[in-house]
Order: structure tokens, then C-alpha cells, then sequence
């Protein structure tokens, strides 16, 4: 199923979900869609929806509250799926490491593939976190066709 | 008329304003903060970098003479390079890698 | 002689049979009333089909009794004004007497040779009101039985309504076979004291307000066919229908026409007439499918269909055609503000029948057969329809189709007979479609004058029926996650039968429309006219484009046996659906909001409060209003 | 069994917490009757990370880079407030050059944040191509934060008694031509704002806040400048903009459309703000050192891109706050925007939500 | 050529390469789209690495009847290609049609979700809005061919354009509508994001996804199929046109913001209404007919 792979890699669709981070990896997400980046040359599309993504994109720290919210979401999408967490915060906890309603990194919530850091990741980053992801998503597509 | 259309046909036939990143990586702007490394030639692991940190990125253990930096917990905020009274901390215009594993940054020096 | 049996059997027979439902009361008797009267109505109209048509003669006696019936009849509604102090009813019937004693009085004496004669067009309403119509009484002995449970009568009051339930068919079967514009006019009248009486059955203050709209509505179509009948006597000194019919279009007669079609509007509730039908929707449910589906409206359509060759090219058929024109299309916007299960049926039907008033208005043989097309499917989807919606009311209490809401899963059984028959109204490859599809191209042929007004009307009026059977679908076709099993439900022996007889028939003569058409509505408009029937009766043809039905219901099948396999070998797993991130485990249609308390999520079918009848009706009013002037005018000038 | 008629059931339905028109979480239970919108529930928390508590954990020092993590949309201005009532404890004397840098980054930040808004704005009424169009624009503001700072977004450059960064002249000339050419492509692009019926037909008469009840409701920012009220904190003159002649913009039109018009106009307020403090800007140092620790109490009203952003900060004379309160400007406007939403329909939901630009990251910080 | 191969062949050839080029123009559309947008876009190819990925997805659906209805839509799609290459009549094609997109309003009907809903109910005004013009322009073809059937445009002398210019335009509305572009797209979009999230789209995920994908290709190459057989005699000026106005779709989906449901009601019905009567009346008053 190579055809398969090649286009399960092509066209990675994003649900994004602001997990409590401060807008700042959000607004490089979308700046990341924006002309100047223009992730759509990789065929991502900012979809909104999770039953049709393959990309959770995680910013913020998981906390008491969104935890449910992003397992649910997460339940909620397909395999095969990644899950990208861009931002120091979402990544570890970050700045909110002492906060006391922050449970830390979104990896004590769902598992995580890739990691950006940043505070704020800049598009680059999140660019070269995609390729990252992507490379993860062809692998668990591999995984997927031989463990049938 | 819309208004919007001159500037659409005007974009359809004008270069796309996108840098196609990463196949063209673009010269960093000068003064980009980025990753840091620690000269540990000069570090006197006085822990000051560690103190003024705020999302404890950096963390030194002075008996074992060694520093552990998390590249994924830094906010790049150079707090640490305004700090340092050694001038040991190297700021580079390179920001962290995105990575699968959130590994450490480990310095030691190689005085014992 | 056999025709006289038939008479019989058609006529007579259900007068007898309602009486001794009316004397025997037992539960089981009436069943098997019921049951040898089904039989016998639909066995007397398929031999009537296959005899083909008669001529009858009753003698003198006969005659003199109907009139003294007659008389006892609007007697009887002077009475009912009296009591239900309406000064409307009071005027009408009063109005009634007065011209039948003065056409009896002045024409003593006259009569009709033949009194009822049966051509192609009865037998094809007779088909259609036996067959539809006798369903409908086998449905409505379990829909009785459920109806007085939950209204928790002391006293049954079935007989009463099995009486004129069976007197409607008779009447009905009786006034599509007259000739006499006489005997006509005393069917007619059967038929509102039926319908005035099935209304306010129940005996609520609103069933008893509706009833009353209705009779004086109906009396008035009552006193415009007196009228006609006045006048075709004074033009022709005749009053037999077919010596009428034949007499062709002087303007005298005109007027008779006009009032004949006055009358066919206030029976097919055509506006300004529509608000009785609408009204009639607090009775039990078997009268409503009675009125849609076989007898009640098919009465309007059949007399319009009577008059349409005598008033083609004249200015009155187009009037016809605008009255039906608009009326389709406005009901059809009003039907998609509504919430009632049963009323957007009757905007449906009202709907339909302007169509169909449309096509015999158009007066072309194809327009003719469409209309007859129409016709037949539109009395099988609407009696199954509502037969259905009756079965789901008497499960849910309620009429509205919020309520309806996941009926897929509740009633698997009722949902998908629902479904079928709203599928049938609205999409290919059913035969409704195969109408509209006639009826559309009859529309594109018709002359430039008014071509443009009624695509205008045909394109709003069919855009918006899709939307509104559409979103009723909808509402019927959720599926939350719990249910995953369909388990069919229980019916009761009498609904099984009537339902699923209905729905096969449905499909039946969906599928073989060709079929149907050739030999049915064909020989009805007449030779030589009208679709044609492409080879090995495979697809429909007319001079300007082709249905091939079959081949249209062999593409469907492969798309479903296609759909399901793809379904089966992908398969799937049942997800909740997706809520912002907020679902409650375990109830797939609630989420979790403020102070993480749960609610529940609910999606009202669009209610297009903006367009409603608040604010359509009263241009309907006006409107149907102008038209029959316009009607009136148009005979005149 | 009644008719059938008028029993309406009510369309519930949740509006997030993830949803893709609100980039971030914030749940709006909507009630329909019909198609109208009805009731309005706002269901907020999501964010919530307590960052006020940890302000009090905190070195008091530290709090600026935290305080700056509120939201990164404003960042700059966070600082900038947190810091302003530090030197208001402490008694500490900012230099005039580092106000003008402040006023000068505020105003730069006020333009980043308008014209993101701008560009969600009309992607909410799935105005897709003027997005991108604005956003490409946007990266201009960008740049120029980036060869400030080194960062795109968080400036951190603001700092207890002044700044840390200083501009020299090339920076200063890349100012100017850089806010030359972004107010090239506004005026470009503001026509179709303003003028563009398709855009007009969505937004006019969309959301209205009348004028006499927004104090009622305490909505503040472009939210009240949008209803004809010249609310705005920067007429209390802090920092630089006393030597700067500031006149808020005011348009009274009530709706949706209105506010965006307050914020098209702030976009060229903004930089003429700049290019004034540019040029009126005095040289000297930028940082005066403080070393007291904070006692007392203070509080700072300065105007975010959303309204007036508060600051109370209560020193106990340790390292560490006694407490720290902030008050967003989205907070205050929520009970304003959740009786704009009454009355209107699902597809005007987005442009009137966004309207009041909320900001979910500031408002549970 | 022999005649079967004509009347059998080539259409069925056709008919396979319906949802090929269909795909190849919405890579083209989301190219230029992007170059609209100063952007550079996905490849071309990009909507057929969409369909096949989703295809490969692990399967989620709201019930068993989503898949086939979901089918439902594809199919019935097909077949009105199919109607449209073998010549039958128009009216039935929009019978087709129209039972295609039920199909896909009632498998987003099945589940029950709001977003799902409010969508579903918003592409049945989306198809309320583009049926009446649709009827219209197919009554008009009739008014110039004198017949329902497709073959009727081909037996006609010269290129039905010139007959019906505002016929020809009033289809570009359904054209739009039938692509969920801006400003007509109220029940779902590609890009832009929504007030319903996804709108009629939400609950699909996967294969079923891929079907209404693969569903609305044929839809749309049906459409400009449709606007190619205006200049029937030389079918290559007809594709031209009819990529014309494919790219004026895309300029107008990048100039205007989405419309509310009321507002494009009126819009479509309105300017089509107006387009077609008036290019009518004028048929009838030049004696064209």
C-alpha cells in the first residue's frame, strides 16, 4: 500500500485545539497557514473537525478542565492520526510549570509524537514539526499495513 | 463593483508572497533569540541563569558539574544570556529543533 | 344488469353495510363488516375495470327518492346551522332550497337518460376511491380502537363513524358515476354532511369550530353546482352532464362551468377555499387520509377533470390553470414553515391538487394525463402517509415532527413505511415524479402567454415541496448512537395489512408505471393522445423526452446493493458525534457546559418563521380571491 | 394532540470548546427559538491556568516574562501594565526614552493585534482571500518585531524601570519604511472593509450595543468607541502618549460594522502614533535600575487592543506579591456580547462574537 | 468510427473520466485559489492524495446507513453523469440530482449532531436556491431545442449560446452553489471556516468522506458539462467557455464574503430569475422560437 502512505503523508489534515496556551502558538499556527508559509503547499488544511483530521496540533499546557476535551477530541479522530504539540508550555508545562491549575505538557493527557518548542514556535518551527510528523504518520501507516 | 477584485487578479499574476521554507531556508535576522549553549570553559555554575529562568529550563548540579538544558522547556527569552555574569551562555539565532523525544541538552565541564 | 350490481355493490351496499354497522355494534361483527365490504368494493371496481364502462337507468322511484333524501338532507343542514347558530351555513343551505325547489318546481318533471354513466375517467376514480378508500376502513378499525383509548371514552362512538365513513365511499362512488347534475349535486351534498360529520367526531370546541368552516365552505361549492346546474338547464334545457359536456363552450354554459369549477375548488380546497382541509386535520386520522387520498378532494379534481375537454381553448380554463397554479406553489412555500405532521400532509395535498388542477387546466392530452398520473400516485403516497403519521400519533401523542424525531430507531417499522411514502412524493424514480416530470414538460409546451408565470410558480413550488419533505425525512432518519440494532415493532393485524397492501401497491405500480400508464390512463384520456409506452414497456415517452422508468429503478437498486456492499466490507465503528470536545461519555446527545453540568443538545428542524402562515396566509386569501374573480370575469368578457 | 402548530422545541447546541471559527476554547451554549438566538450561556475555564496565584508564588521579578505569557497576542502591553505598577510601588523613575520605546512597541503590538483581528474577522464570514491578504500584510508588523527583539511575537523587551532594547537609527528608518509600506496595503485593502457591500450586507446592523447601555453592561475598548463612547485609557496619558495629542476614534453606528471601522481606524492611529513617538523621541538611557522590593499597592489602566486592561499589585516588601489581580478587557466585555448574540441567527454567530475581539487567553489567564 | 463505439463507448469513457477530471480541476481550483491569495497552493494532485488518504482511514460513522447513503450521493451523482453522456433527458438529470443530494442531506441527517444538522438543512436551501434556476435554464434549453432530451442540443444548427447567454450565466450561480464557493457556500466550505464547523460534512470521516468527495467532483464536472453543451457544435469552444466560467467562480468565490441563507436565496433566485425570463422574452420577441 504504498500509494496509500505516500498520500496519507501528502495530505495531512489539522484539527487544531488550543489547549491553554496564550495565543501566541496559535496566531503562528494560523501565520503558518498564511501566504508568507502557506502549509497548504503540503497539502495541509486547517479542517476544524476531528473525524477528518490526521494531525491533532496541541498549543498550551494540559489543564484541569481541557484535559477532557483534548482526550475526547483525540478519541474522536481516526487513525491514523499524530499528535504535534507545539510550545514550550504544551510541550512540558513550560512558563506555567508553577501554575496551579496546569497539569504540565499535553503528553500527561494523550500521547504525543512530535514536539516544537518555542515560546512562541515560530512557523519555520511548526513547518519543520510537520515534516517531523509526517514522517511518524508514514511510519504508523507502515505499522498499520503489516500488522494486518 | 467588488472591491477585492483587482487585488485578487493582481495576486493571481504577481509572485506569491511565500518563502518556500523548507527548501529556502531564509538568512536569520540578526539578534534572533534562539537555543543556547553554555561555555563551559567559562561557567562558574554560579546557577544565576538558573535562578532568573523562569520555566526552570535550565538546571545546574554543581557537585556533579554539570548542566541540564531543555530546549522544550525554554521560552527563548534570553533572560539567562542577560544574566550570566561569565558571559558563558552562548545565544544562537538557531531556535530548537522540533523533535520526537524531549531530550536534554546535557553540558559538563571538563574540569574535574 | 351489471352494471346495476356494480351499482349495487359500489353504492348501496356501503349505505347498508355503514346501517348495520350502526345497528350491530360489536366489535367482531364490524370487523367482518368491514372486511366483505373491503372485498367487495375492491373486487366490484377491478370488475368494473376490466367490464369497462355502462350506462344506468334507475326508474322513476329511485329517482323521487333521491330527491326526497335530497331534501331531508339540506333539511338536516339547516338544522346543524340552526344549532351551531352559523348564520353562513343557515344562508347557504337556505340559498340551496331555494334554487333546487325552484328548479324542481319550474322543471318538474325532467329527466335524465341515463342517470349514471360510467366512462374510462369513473372507472378511473373508482379505482383509486375503493381501492385507497377501503384501506383506509381496515386501517381505521385498529386506529379507532387505539384513538378511543387514549381520548378514555365511556361509550364507543365507532358505529357512528364506521357509518359514515362507509356512506362516504358510496357517496363518493355515487357521485363519480352520475350523470345527473341533479344526483350530482345530492352526492356532493352526502359527501359535506359526511365530511361536516367525520370532523367533529371527537366532539372538541376546536373539532366542532372546524367542522362548521367546512360545511359552510363545502355548502357553498353546494350552492355553486346548484347554480351550474340552474343555468345549464336554462341553456340547454338538460341537465345530463354529458349532454353538457358535449353541448361545447357557449358563454352561457361558461358560467355553468364556472361554477362547476367554483365547486371543484371548495372540494379540492384550492385557495381561497384551503382553510376547511386544514381545519379537518383535528379529526381521526383515517378521515384525514379519507379526505386526501380517495374521496373528499379527488371529488374537485374529478368534476375539474369532467368539465376540462368542454372548456378547452376557452378563457376559462386558464383561470383553471392560474388558480392551480398558484395555489401549488404558495402551499408548497407554506408547507415549509410547518411543524404538524398532518398539516403540512394537507398543505401537501392541497398542493398536489393544485397541480394536478394545473395539468387539467393545461388541457393538452399530455397535460391530461399527467394530471391523471398525479392522480393515482398522489391518492396511494398520501393515504399511506397519512395512515402512517396516524400510527406514529397514536404512539407519540403529539402531531409535531420535533417529536419524530429518531423515529428510525424507535419504530423501525412505521419509520420506513414513512419514509417510503415520503420518498414516493418527492424523488425518482416513484411515480409522483413521473407526474411532475409530465407535468413539466406539459408546463414548458404551454403558450407563451402564460408560460412564464407558471414555470415561475412550477420551478418555486417544486424546489420547495423537495425542501419540505426533505427536512421532514430528516427528522425521521436520526439515528443516535445508542440505537444500532433496528428491531422491528408491533403493529396491529388491520394496520399491517392496510399498510403494507398500500406500500406494495405503491411500489408495484411505481415500478411497472409504464405498465399502468399504458393501460390505465391512457384508454382514460383517450386514444391516441397523451405518453407513449416505449418498447417492451421499458420507458415513457413523449414527443419532447423520455422516462425510462425501469432502467431508472435497476440504476437505483445497484446504487443501494452497491451502497450496502461498500458499506458492509468497509464497516465502520459507531462514533458520537462530534460536540466541540464536550461529549458525555455514554449519552452521545448531551454535552457538558457551565460548571461541567450536562445538557442536552437539541437540533428543531428550521422553522422559517419569516415565511410563514402568519404571513402568507392572508396573501393567499387575497390572491385565491382575485384569481376567482378573475375566473368569473374571464367567463363574462 | 394539539395542532401541532406552535409547540416549539428548542435548538440547543453547543459552540465549542474546540471549534474551528474560535481558534481558542471557549464554549457559548446557544438556545434558538425558531432560528433566533434566545439565550446565551458562556462557559469559560478552558485556559484557566491561574497564573494570578503563580504571580504570588513567583520572584516578583520573574512575574514580567509570565505576565507577558497571559496572552501572546498582546504580550507586550501585559508587561508593560505588570511593570508600570511595579515602578508605581517602588517608586521608580522610568526614563523618558523608555517611554517612547514602550508607547512605541504598545502602539506596534495594538497593530499586530487589530489586524490578526482584522483578518479572523473576515474569515468568520468566510471572506477567505482577504484573510490571506491581510495576513500577508501583517507579516510586515512581524518583521519589525523580530528585528526588535529577535522574536516574532513575544517582545520581552519590556522590563522593570524601562527596557532592554534600545532602537538605533537604522532600526528607526526601518520603522518608517515599514509602516510606510504597511500603510500602503491598508490603503489598499481598508476600502474593502469599509466599502465592500458584501461585507457591509453582513456586519451592518449586526451585534448592536447601544450607546446608553454599555455602561450598564461595563464593555470597554473599541467595543464602547464602536457605540459612539470615547472610552479610552490612553487619554489618561501614561507612558508616552501624554506628549502625543491622542484622540480616541470613535465611530457610533452600534453594530458589528462599526466596531471594525474603530479598529481600521486605530490601524492608522496606530501608525501615526509610531511615526510621532519616532520622531519626537528623546535620546538618553532606557533602564533605570530599581533594587526595593515592592510595598504598597498600585493600579495601572492601560488600553489594550481590546479595552482597558487593570492591574492591581500588592506588595509586601519580600520578593514575593501579596497579590496581583488583572482585569481583561474581554471580561468585561462578555455580558455585552452575549446580549449582542440575542436575536440574531447561527451564520451570524462568528462576525459578532468576533466583534468584541475576545480574547479567551486573557480572560481566564 | 463505428456506431457503437460512438453511442456506447465513448460515453462510458467518459463517464470514468468524470470524477478524474473532476478531481484535476479542484487541484487546479485550489492552485489558483492560492495564487488568488498570493499563496502557492497544494499540488495539483492534491484532491486525489485527499480522497485516497481518507479512503485508507480508519472507518468512523454514525450508523449503518451513513455509508450508504453517503454511496447514495456518489452514485446517484454518477448516474446523472450518466444521463447527461447518454443523451436521455434533462428533466430526469435533474431528478438525479436532486435525489443525490438528498441522499446527502439525509446522511447528514442520521446522525444526530447539531452541526451535522444545521448543515444538512442549510445545503437543502442551498439546493432550493439552484433547483428553481436549474429548472429554469433546462426549460429554456427546451424553449431553443424543442426537446428535453440532451440530443437535442446536438441537433441543433447552432451553439445553444447564442440563444441563451443569460441562461448560460444564470448556471454560473448553480455552478458556484453546486461548488460550495464563497459566496454561496452556507452549508459547508473547503477552506474558510465555518459557524457549523464543517456543516453538512461534520460527521462524515473517512471512506464516507471520500465518497461525498468523490460525489461532489461528479456534481461539479456535471455542471460544466452542462455549460460545454452550450456550444454543442464545437465542443472544445464549449469546454473553453465552460472553464471560463469555472474561473470566474473561483474570482468570485475570492471577492465576496459568504452570503446568510436569506440573502442568497434571494440573490440566486432573483438575478437567475431575471437572467432567464429576460433572455426568454427576448427569444420569444426575436422570433427565435
Amino acid at each position: 500500500m504504498d500509494i496509500m502512505n505516500k498520500a496519507r503523508v501528502k495530505s495531512p489534515w489539522v484539527l487544531h485545539f488550543n489547549c491553554g496556551s496564550c495565543n501566541g502558538c496559535d496566531i503562528e499556527i494560523l501565520a503558518a497557514l498564511a501566504p508568507r508559509f502557506d502549509v497548504e503547499r503540503f497539502g495541509i488544511i486547517n479542517i476544524g473537525n476531528p473525524k477528518q483530521a490526521d494531525v491533532l496540533l496541541v498549543t498550551g499546557p494540559a489543564n484541569r478542565r481541557n484535559f477532557r476535551v483534548l482526550k475526547n477530541l483525540y478519541d474522536q479522530m481516526p487513525e491514523t492520526k499524530v499528535v504535534i504539540v507545539v510550545g514550550s508550555c504544551g510541550s512540558t508545562g513550560g512558563v506555567f510549570y508553577n501554575c496551579p491549575n496546569v497539569l504540565g505538557g499535553v503528553d500527561k493527557v494523550v500521547p504525543v509524537d512530535v514536539y516544537v518548542p518555542g515560546c512562541a514556535a515560530r512557523p519555520e518551527q511548526i513547518i519543520d514539526g510537520f515534516i517531523l510528523g509526517l514522517q511518524k504518520l508514514a511510519e504508523k501507516g507502515k505499522k498499520k499495513v503489516e500488522g494486518r | 463593483m467588488p472591491k477585492m477584485l483587482s487585488k485578487v487578479l493582481k495576486s493571481l499574476i504577481t509572485k506569491p508572497a511565500t518563502v518556500r521554507y523548507p527548501y529556502v531556508k531564509p538568512e536569520p535576522v540578526p539578534g534572533t533569540r534562539g537555543k543556547i549553549t553554555f561555555d563551559m570553559k567559562k561557567c562558574d555554575l554560579c546557577q544565576d541563569c538558573e535562578r532568573v529562568c523562569p520555566s526552570l529550563a535550565i538546571k545546574i548540579f554543581p557537585d556533579e558539574k554539570r548542566i541540564e538544558y531543555s530546549p522544550f522547556r525554554c521560552l527563548y527569552c534570553h533572560l539567562c544570556v542577560e544574566s550570566c555574569m561569565q558571559m558563558a551562555i552562548i545565544p544562537d539565532v538557531v531556535v530548537g529543533a522540533p523533535a520526537f523525544e524531549k531530550v536534554m541538552d546535557i553540558f559538563k565541564t571538563e574540569r574535574r | 344488469m351489471y352494471g346495476e350490481l356494480i351499482v349495487a355493490t359500489n353504492v348501496l351496499l356501503p349505505l347498508i353495510m355503514g346501517l348495520a354497522c350502526l345497528g350491530l355494534t360489536g366489535r367482531g361483527i364490524r370487523r367482518a363488516i368491514i372486511a366483505i365490504m373491503a372485498a367487495s368494493l375492491i373486487a366490484s371496481s377491478l370488475l368494473l375495470f376490466y367490464s369497462g364502462g355502462f350506462v344506468y337507468s334507475p326508474n322513476y322511484l329511485v329517482e323521487m327518492s333521491a330527491l326526497i333524501l335530497g331534501f331531508c338532507l339540506v333539511a338536516y343542514f339547516l338544522y346543524v346551522g340552526f344549532r351551531i347558530k352559523n348564520v353562513l351555513v343557515i344562508g347557504l343551505t337556505l340559498l340551496q332550497i331555494l334554487l333546487v325547489a325552484y328548479f324542481e318546481y319550474s322543471a318538474i318533471g325532467v329527466s335524465v337518460e341515463p342517470a349514471l354513466m360510467v366512462d374510462n375517467l369513473s372507472i378511473f376514480m373508482s379505482l383509486i376511491v375503493n381501492i385507497v378508500g377501503s384501506m383506509i376502513c381496515v386501517y381505521a378499525l385498529s386506529y379507532m380502537d387505539e384513538h378511543e383509548e387514549i381520548l378514555q371514552l365511556s361509550r364507543s362512538r365507532q358505529p357512528r363513524f364506521f357509518f359514515f365513513l362507509l356512506l362516504f365511499l358510496g357517496a363518493m362512488n355515487g357521485l363519480i358515476y352520475s350523470n345527473n347534475i341533479l344526483w350530482l349535486a345530492f352526492f356532493w351534498e352526502v359527501t359535506t354532511l359526511c365530511c361536516y360529520e367525520l370532523i367533529r367526531h371527537d366532539r372538541t370546541k376546536e373539532a366542532e369550530k372546524n367542522a362548521a368552516v367546512a360545511l359552510w365552505m363545502n355548502l357553498t361549492g353546494g350552492v355553486a353546482l346548484s347554480a351550474s346546474l340552474f343555468v345549464s338547464y336554462y341553456a340547454i334545457g338538460s341537465i345530463a352532464l354529458n349532454e353538457l359536456l358535449m353541448a361545447g363552450a357557449a358563454p352561457i354554459l361558461l358560467l355553468s362551468f364556472a361554477f362547476m369549477a367554483l365547486a371543484a375548488f371548495t372540494k379540492s380546497a384550492q385557495f381561497p377555499f384551503h382553510g376547511w382541509l386544514l381545519g379537518a386535520m383535528v379529526a381521526p386520522t383515517p378521515v384525514s387520509a379519507l379526505l386526501h387520498a380517495s374521496t373528499m378532494v379527488n371529488a374537485g379534481v374529478y368534476l375539474i377533470l369532467r368539465i376540462a375537454p368542454a372548456i378547452k381553448d376557452t378563457h376559462l380554463t386558464w383561470a383553471v390553470v392560474l388558480v392551480g397554479a398558484f395555489t401549488f406553489m404558495l402551499t408548497a412555500v407554506l408547507a415549509i414553515s410547518q411543524r404538524g405532521s398532518k398539516r403540512i400532509l394537507a398543505y401537501s395535498t392541497i398542493s398536489n391538487l393544485g397541480l394536478i388542477i394545473l395539468c387539467a387546466g393545461l388541457n393538452t392530452p399530455l397535460a391530461y394525463s399527467a394530471a391523471l398520473i398525479l392522480l393515482l400516485f398522489h391518492a396511494i403516497s398520501k393515504g399511506l402517509l397519512f395512515m402512517g403519521a396516524g400510527v406514529v400519533e397514536n404512539r407519540l401523542h403529539s402531531q409535531n415532527i420535533e417529536s419524530w424525531e429518531g423515529l428510525l430507531g424507535r419504530f423501525p417499522l412505521t419509520a420506513i413505511i414513512m419514509i417510503v411514502g415520503m420518498i414516493s412524493m418527492f424523488l425518482p424514480p416513484f411515480g409522483m415524479l413521473l407526474g411532475k416530470w409530465a407535468a413539466l414538460e406539459v408546463i414548458a409546451s404551454s403558450p407563451p402567454s402564460i408560460v412564464f408565470l407558471l414555470i415561475i410558480f412550477m420551478v418555486i413550488g417544486s424546489a420547495t415541496t423537495t425542501l419540505f419533505w426533505a427536512r421532514w425525512l430528516g427528522r425521521l432518519i436520526i439515528l443516535p448512537v445508542k440505537e444500532t440494532k433496528l428491531r422491528a415493532e408491533k403493529l396491529h393485524p388491520p394496520y399491517l395489512l392496510s399498510l403494507l397492501s398500500l406500500l406494495s401497491l405503491d411500489l408495484f405500480i411505481s415500478v411497472g408505471a409504464a405498465f399502468f400508464i399504458s393501460n390505465l390512463v391512457n384508454p382514460t384520456v383517450g386514444g391516441g393522445y397523451s405518453v407513449q409506452i416505449g418498447a417492451p414497456l421499458f420507458s415513457i415517452n413523449t414527443t419532447i423526452g423520455s422516462f425510462p422508468v425501469l432502467l431508472f429503478w435497476l440504476a437505483v437498486g445497484v446504487i443501494f446493493i452497491a451502497g450496502f456492499a461498500v458499506a458492509k466490507s468497509k464497516g465502520g465503528v459507531v462514533k458520537p458525534p462530534f460536540l466541540g470536545g464536550e461529549n458525555v461519555e455514554g449519552n452521545p446527545s448531551a454535552f457538558r457546559t457551565m460548571a461541567d453540568t450536562e445538557a442536552e443538545f437539541q437540533v428543531s428542524v428550521m422553522s422559517f418563521d419569516s415565511i410563514g402562515e402568519g404571513r402568507l396566509n392572508k396573501y393567499a386569501l387575497v390572491g385565491g380571491t382575485l384569481l376567482l374573480a378573475l375566473l368569473f370575469l374571464m367567463v363574462m368578457f | 394532540m394539539n395542532e401541532g402548530t406552535v409547540v416549539n422545541v428548542n435548538t440547543v447546541i453547543p459552540f465549542g470548546p474546540q471549534h474551528p471559527v474560535l481558534p481558542e476554547p471557549v464554549q457559548l451554549r446557544f438556545k434558538f427559538e425558531g432560528e433566533r438566538i434566545v439565550d446565551v450561556v458562556p462557559n469559560i475555564g478552558y485556559v484557566h491556568r491561574a497564573v494570578e496565584r503563580a504571580c504570588e508564588l513567583n520572584d516578583y521579578k520573574r512575574n514580567v516574562t509570565l505576565c507577558e505569557r497571559i496572552c501572546g497576542i498582546c504580550n507586550f502591553m501585559h508587561a508593560m501594565a505588570y511593570c508600570e505598577s511595579i515602578e508605581m510601588i517602588t517608586d521608580t523613575e522610568v526614563p523618558e526614552r523608555a517611554k517612547y520605546l514602550r508607547t512605541i512597541w504598545s502602539e506596534l503590538g495594538r497593530l499586530q493585534s487589530h489586524l490578526l483581528w482584522l483578518g479572523l474577522f473576515v474569515d468568520s464570514i468566510g471572506f477567505e482571500s482577504l484573510f490571506m491578504h491581510l495576513w500577508r500584510d501583517r507579516e510586515i508588523v512581524l518583521r519589525l518585531n523580530e528585528k526588535t527583539a529577535g522574536h516574532r511575537i513575544q517582545l520581552s523587551t519590556c522590563t522593570i524601570g524601562g527596557v532592554k532594547k534600545d532602537m538605533d537609527d537604522r532600526l528607526i528608518a526601518e520603522y518608517r519604511s515599514s509602516l510606510a509600506e504597511l500603510k500602503k496595503r491598508m490603503d489598499n485593502l481598508a476600502p474593502v472593509f469599509v466599502k465592500d457591500r458584501g461585507v457591509q450586507a453582513r456586519l451592518v446592523g449586526k451585534g448592536i450595543l447601544p450607546k446608553n447601555k454599555t455602561s450598564l453592561l461595563g464593555a470597554v475598548g473599541p467595543t464602547v468607541r464602536g457605540s459612539g463612547i470615547p472610552q479610552d485609557m490612553r487619554t489618561l496619558g501614561y507612558e508616552a502618549y501624554s506628549y502625543l495629542d491622542f484622540k480616541p476614534v470613535v465611530y457610533d453606528m452600534e453594530d458589528a460594522y462599526s466596531r471594525m471601522l474603530v479598529r481600521i481606524g486605530e490601524i492608522y492611529q496606530s501608525i501615526d502614533l509610531i511615526n510621532r513617538a519616532l520622531n519626537q523621541m528623546p535620546n538618553g538611557p532606557i533602564l533605570q535600575k530599581n533594587t526595593v522590593f515592592p510595598r504598597g499597592t498600585a493600579i495601572t489602566r492601560i488600553e489594550q487592543p481590546r479595552g482597558e486592561l487593570f492591574y492591581y499589585v500588592a506588595g509586601n516588601g519580600t520578593n514575593k506579591l501579596e497579590r496581583c489581580r488583572i482585569r481583561t478587557p474581554t471580561l468585561a466585555n462578555i455580558p455585552a456580547l452575549v446580549t449582542m448574540l440575542v436575536d440574531h441567527e447561527v451564520a451570524d454567530i462568528p462576525p459578532v462574537l468576533l466583534s468584541v475581539d475576545p480574547c479567551v487567553a486573557c480572560t481566564e489567564r | 468510427m463505428p456506431d457503437p463505439v460512438l453511442s456506447y463507448a465513448l460515453p462510458v469513457l467518459l463517464l470514468a473520466a468524470f470524477p478524474f477530471i473532476g478531481g484535476l480541476l479542484r487541484g487546479i481550483d485550489r492552485k489558483i485559489t492560492a495564487h488568488m491569495q498570493s499563496r502557492i497552493g497544494p499540488p495539483v494532485l492534491q484532491p486525489f492524495y485527499d480522497v485516497i488518504k481518507l479512503w485508507g482511514k480508519k472507518p468512523f460513522i454514525t450508523s449503518q446507513f451513513q455509508p450508504v447513503l453517503a454511496f447514495g450521493y456518489l452514485g446517484f451523482s454518477l448516474m446523472a453523469a450518466a444521463i447527461l453522456v447518454f443523451r436521455l433527458d434533462l428533466l430526469l438529470l435533474l431528478f438525479t440530482v436532486a435525489t443525490a443530494d438528498v441522499c446527502l442531506v439525509a446522511a447528514s441527517f442520521n446522525s444526530k449532531s447539531p452541526y451535522s444538522h444545521i448543515g444538512g438543512m442549510r445545503e437543502l436551501l442551498s439546493v432550493l436556491s439552484y433547483e428553481p434556476v436549474m429548472i429554469m435554464s433546462i426549460i429554456s434549453i427546451y424553449f431553443a431545442t424543442r426537446s428535453f432530451l440532451v440530443g437535442g442540443i446536438f441537433s441543433l444548427a447552432y451553439p445553444l449560446l447564442l440563444l441563451l447567454p443569460g441562461v448560460f450565466v444564470a448556471m454560473g450561480f448553480v455552478l458556484i452553489v453546486e461548488m460550495k464557493k464563497s459566496p454561496f457556500d452556507i452549508s459547508a466550505s473547503m477552506h474558510a471556516h465555518q459557524e457549523i464547523v464543517r456543516g453538512v460534512f461534520t460527521e462524515f470521516s473517512g471512506y464516507t468522506m471520500a465518497m461525498v468527495e468523490l460525489g461532489h467532483w461528479v456534481k461539479m464536472m456535471l455542471i460544466l458539462s452542462i455549460m460545454a453543451y452550450f456550444w454543442a457544435p464545437n465542443l472544445l469552444i464549449g469546454v473553453g467557455l465552460a472553464l471560463l466560467l469555472f474561473f470566474v467562480s473561483l474570482v468570485v468565490d475570492n471577492i465576496y464574503p459568504r452570503l446568510t441563507w436569506q440573502r442568497m436565496l434571494k440573490t440566486t433566485w432573483t438575478f437567475g430569475f431575471t437572467l432567464i425570463l429576460a433572455n426568454l422574452v427576448a427569444l420569444f420577441l426575436l422570433g427565435g422560437v
